[in-house]
């Protein structure tokens, strides 16, 4: 597989990951605490406009965006770190789609493409909409213009659209055209239906954009999830100890100690099978992308399924924070591409890898 | 000749609770209730038990001296049957009317009492059930609503948390404390309050489905008279023990009728449009063995109302058990259903006709089946320490 | 699908079946208690032949066959009791083969056939042996002879071999032949090497005798697996009961009380899908048998595979029971179909039932 | 030069360690041990000791000052990688020799103690541990195996179990009971017991997967000299704590490559044959996901090694996450090995030589990681107690 424009920056240190964490992590559970969220579900707040020009200004929209084009050229590794702490804040907004649409162009797009549309990424200015599966259908393609319907990932007001046409991918400005926004279990993300008519697209991109946009995708929806789990599940913990039942904590019964250590450790595992993926992001013909996204995303819904059920009667009401992480979670498993058909690519991917006398497993250099 | 004229001959009565149900379910019913009001709920829900009523099914089960048609285990499962194949309405709000309070009154009410309530739910009283408390859910018996005698009446100061449909209830039956030094078992009494009463308050509890089935009571002052006690002053967790006890999988049993019935008309809709999860390995063996399982619990629902009928039936545990498996099974279904949905299955929709076409809707729902009524932890509780006789220690 | 020999006999009726059962479970808790399989497994006791003598005599090898060949005519439900009280004490011996070889004779032999072998079954003068997976492999058939190997479920000395050949199956007397014993990981039971070289057959069953053997085997194993995952469970509960660790009887902590509370949960469930797959055992397909076969036998190696952790260090020894319970589990699940193939045959079998306008779900009559 | 010689340059010194394992590892040996009388066992396990010790990766990690050549945990790193890709055997019997002791002795044992023993190890001495008890498993500080002073002396009585090894081994480190009146932490005194006392008797413990890798001990006036006592008398359980946090991963690393290069290796051949699992969605869905697992505690098992170099790195529960996960992860690809084997799979067979040759083995010897060294249950509690804070009541 070619170098590609988000390798080239060089691979951040742990110690610079580590303050991005915290700064990001700061700023996230200052803006968007439990009240904030359910404010913004509410329609009191709007959190997700507070939250993007925000993050703009932080410079969050570029972690992924190599230097020159404006952007903190962190890598998969600085991207995954990002999207936990959305996750993990379920913070509201277009971040997946437009993070991973701006990976794309990084990836896919020629140096004039690039330095059109990653700066303007970076900035904030506009946000992207993409497939919410991207490898389920495509536009049709006149040579001059596409039309067709499809469903996206993305803010009602997004700017442009990444879309699959026959062998390529184009990105169409979305200055008024026709967005439907369909409301969602989720109340965090949006999905809307995006219908052109003969519409000519910006730039054109090979199809690499593509593999390059399923892979950012994965790895965002993969380590979203494995925040949103490991935020409920401390939410869900530290209400344990404070409801009390029986004349004591419920935190103190052994069965539930016993069902939070599983958590934890499921926990642990999904961490680092996202690290893993991030890692290997551009490496290994996607296959530990595509494994962490069906397995955290998985593992997630575990998780924040039982959360709901360990707070009790409680759990299921609107008021309290289980169910948010819930449908966060379960959007997520169904994003990008179903968690079977990934495993399938998965195993085609390690049996290409296999048969050509190359180990997929090896860590140290 | 009305249905119940035919109940010596199984397969006439069957077939009279069918054609009943093809000429007064009106088709469309669910899309309707999808979106309805509060108000259109609550019409179609009485206007549902007038004409369960009208046929003789609001009450069949109940002794003929209350007004029931003494119908045996067989009928019943016969009508539970029928109404899930037709995919007729649930008489949700009369759940606590239904099987509550007689299973109550029978055994504890004065005969006052009965012929005086269990008269009202024939003609479509709503009642509703006031037994957990906001700190007192799991720990039913550290409840501490305060019953305080004052004359010929009480007066109640409490909140209640999780009355299903309280917001539209007539009645409620209500645990409170009377003795608040007594061991917390031993200072309860139980109520029939009128939820007419000055000082009864009802907030509905907003679900993560959106829907709203619960209510919380804010109970300030409320005067109740003392004739309507049932049971003697401080014996109410043993009246409440009835209560609890006289459900032992009647609802359970039409919902795994109704799943069956749901679950098959998905797999025919699959079968007939050719689902590519058919074609999924793995997909399709997780399907049949979701059958199986609905085979067995229905099974199991069976011998648990053949139990019923038995001496020391209380004694066993096989409630719940089939409810830890029961609600775990459809939970996974649900689970299923939505995974297989895909983001289709995400964007928000409430109850569908088709089966299964707002999974989402059902997986957020099936958490008041491992939740409510007794959640699933304290299911294996029971289990353990009644069924297996693992030490409390 | 056609009446069968089994069904004719008329369904006895539960009390008559709860009675033999407590019949046999009272005659094998005496004979084939924890000792006694102990010292069996260690070579100093022949249980496996006193139990054969014994069940002959106590009628419970003609369990399945009608009275007219010397059986009780019992039927599915009567032979799901039989081996679910044999798994339930773990007890040695070729009862899968034979009573399953006799169901396939009953079922699609003729009178002559039936007249010539089933009173032999019923007596217990000969045990048979059949291939441990019926599906799998067939001998070479030259119109007079069959000749091949099989590996079977069927004691060493084994008197007759019922095996596919092309279109058919054939009854070959072993008296003389190759027959190698595999030592298994079960020390319970017993799988045989077959060799064979232009044997002739005693006698020619139509195919109909596969489909027979393959749904009585299927049974008899989901049946066994069941008893036995409920016995350990039993006798595991009883140990925590008495083992005791910081101050109390294990039992009483609370996460392992929750364990166990769903391992009962689980054997209720499993014992109604073998309940309801020995009432429908002719009928809808073979559907509930096969998949009651691979529910419950998975279902019993989770139990079996838990109880060994229950148990703590003791629980790996080969001293204490829970390795004899898990190895009769771990043998029965690869049995007669591997579990996957069993439940798309039962997604066949209900595509075609649900195609032709039928329900496989009706329970009432 | 020697292989130790090139620690300055890693990739050299992995090239050296490769090169020594492709001269040293006699092709073979797997099967041959799989048949081995203990005797041939035990001349096997030393003929490996001494092969490491001659070629200086015995004790690489420990302090120059003690024979090691005070190697990082980076080289350690690449050691156990290269062991584990030549399938090298693993040094079973000197695991407590190897880690247990020095991590005692390291920071309780007196210079004298430390001179002696630790200079035994690298000539081939071998330890075992004398820890729990048959009615102290995961209850441990209940142990009751008695020690009484007698003059300069101590004097033991008691039973020991599950002591890994202890039929062959020269030393042992033994928890004993000084103070029977003291709370039962307060009264554990540690001490070296010379395996060749009178009074020592040790019996295998057969393993349900046939093998005996364990002893039972039994210690009738076992006199142990007073100078053999390691820390302070009734200060023995904190002793024990060092003790029991040497491990840290160390072992579970190596097991964790190895699996991975037998899942790799296994997965070639499966990939070569055309093997029928492959072509099966869910068989080869629960494939991929093993791999996902396998990379994810490879790197957790990392991530614990690194912490164990800072200081705090024993109150991080880490050590039981590892547990808890990797042993359940082996006990599930097991169980997939044996089940896709079918039948033949159930044919009795011990260690083989092609990867997963013999599922059923490693299934039932998988218990030993999910049970022995503190049971997973214990784990749970570790993690939810000192982990997530949650209280012990």
């Amino acid at each position: 597989m070619a170098t590609t424009a988000s390798e080239t920056a060089g691979p951040p240190d742990q110690a610079t990951l580590d303050a991005l964490r915290d700064g990001v992590a700061g700023v996230l559970a200052e803006q968007s605490g439990s009240t904030a969220v359910h404010a913004f579900i509410d329609g009191k707040r709007p959190l997700d406009r507070d939250l993007w020009s925000q993050a703009a200004s932080l410079g969050w929209l570029g972690f992924g965006i190599p230097d020159e084009y404006g952007g903190l050229g962190l890598g998969a590794r600085g991207l995954a770190i990002l999207h936990a702490e959305l996750g993990r804040q379920a913070a509201p907004g277009p971040y997946i789609a437009t993070l991973s649409a701006a990976q794309a162009v990084a990836d896919a797009g020629n140096d004039s493409i690039r330095q059109a549309w990653l700066p303007r990424f970076a900035s904030g200015e506009i946000s992207a909409a993409v497939p919410a599966t991207p490898g389920s259908a495509a536009l049709a393609w006149s040579g001059q213009a596409v039309s067709g319907t499809l469903r996206c990932l993305g803010a009602p007001d997004a700017g442009v659209l990444l879309a699959p046409v026959a062998d390529a991918w184009v990105l169409v400005e979305l200055a008024g055209a026709d967005v439907t926004a369909t409301p969602m279990w989720d109340p965090t993300r949006t999905v809307i239906d995006i219908r052109l008519q003969q519409a000519k697209p910006a730039a054109l991109l090979d199809d690499g954009a593509g593999a390059a946009l399923t892979r950012a995708m994965a790895l965002a929806v993969a380590a979203d999830s494995a925040g949103a789990a490991r935020s409920i599940t401390e939410r869900t913990i530290a209400y344990m100890k404070t409801r009390e039942q029986f004349g004591q904590p419920i935190a103190g019964f052994q069965a539930l100690k016993h069902r939070a250590a599983d958590l934890a450790t499921k926990l642990a595992v999904a961490d680092e099978m996202v690290a893993h993926a991030a890692e290997r992001a551009a490496a290994d013909a996607d296959i530990w992308v595509m494994l962490a996204k069906a397995e955290v995303t998985e593992a997630a819904v575990f998780v924040t399924t039982d959360c709901v059920q360990l707070h009790g009667g409680v759990g299921f009401t609107w008021d309290f924070d289980p169910h948010i992480f819930l449908k966060r979670a379960r959007l997520n498993e169904v994003l990008v591409m179903a968690n079977p058909v990934l495993r399938d690519q998965a195993a085609a991917g390690l049996a290409a890898v296999t048969q050509a006398g190359r180990s997929a497993l090896e860590l140290e250099p | 000749m009305s249905i119940l004229d035919k109940q010596n001959d199984l397969p006439a009565f069957r077939q009279a609770v069918r054609g009943w149900l093809g000429d007064v379910v009106p088709s469309g019913w669910k899309a309707r209730m999808a979106s309805a009001s509060n108000d259109e709920f609550i019409a179609f829900q009485r206007w549902w038990m007038a004409e369960r009523s009208k046929a003789g099914l609001a009450i069949p089960h109940w002794p003929k001296d209350y007004g029931g048609a003494g119908l045996s285990l067989r009928h019943l499962i016969v009508i539970a049957d029928e109404i899930a194949r037709a995919d007729a309405p649930q008489a949700r709000m009369f759940t606590i009317s239904l099987i509550h309070l007689p299973g109550t009154l029978f055994p504890h009410g004065t005969e006052a009492q009965k012929r005086r309530h269990l008269a009202g739910v024939a003609k479509g009283d709503v009642w509703c059930q006031g037994f957990s408390e906001p700190n007192s859910g799991s720990d039913l018996a550290s409840l501490r609503c305060r019953a305080v005698r004052d004359g010929d009446h009480y007066v109640i100061n409490g909140q209640k948390i999780w009355s299903s449909y309280s917001m539209y209830a007539d009645w409620c039956i209500l645990l409170t404390r009377t003795d608040p030094d007594a061991p917390k078992h031993r200072g309860i009494s139980y109520f029939i309050m009128d939820m007419r009463s000055p000082g009864v308050e009802v907030r509905p509890i907003r679900q993560a489905n959106g829907r709203s089935e619960f209510g919380e009571l804010f109970l300030t002052d409320v005067r109740i008279p003392a004739e309507n006690m049932i049971g003697r002053e401080n014996d109410g967790w043993r009246v409440a023990q009835a209560t609890l006890a006289s459900e032992r999988g009647v609802i359970a049993f039409e919902g795994a009728e109704r799943q069956r019935y749901e679950i098959e008309a998905f797999y025919r809709r699959a079968l007939a449009s050719g689902a590519p999860w058919l074609r999924d390995d793995q997909l399709r063996r997780e399907f049949v063995g979701f059958l199986a399982e609905i085979q067995a619990g229905r099974h199991l629902l069976r011998r648990l109302l053949e139990e019923n009928e038995r001496p020391g039936a209380s004694a066993s545990v096989l409630p719940s058990i089939v409810k830890l498996s029961g609600t775990a099974l459809r939970q996974r279904i649900c689970s299923f259903m939505t995974r297989i949905a895909g983001v289709d299955g995400q964007a928000f929709a409430m109850l569908a006709e088709a089966p299964f076409g707002s999974p989402m809707f059902e997986f957020m729902g099936a958490f008041t089946g491992t939740i409510a009524g007794g959640t699933n932890e304290i299911m294996r509780n029971i289990i353990a320490e009644r069924g297996l006789g693992m030490p409390r220690v």
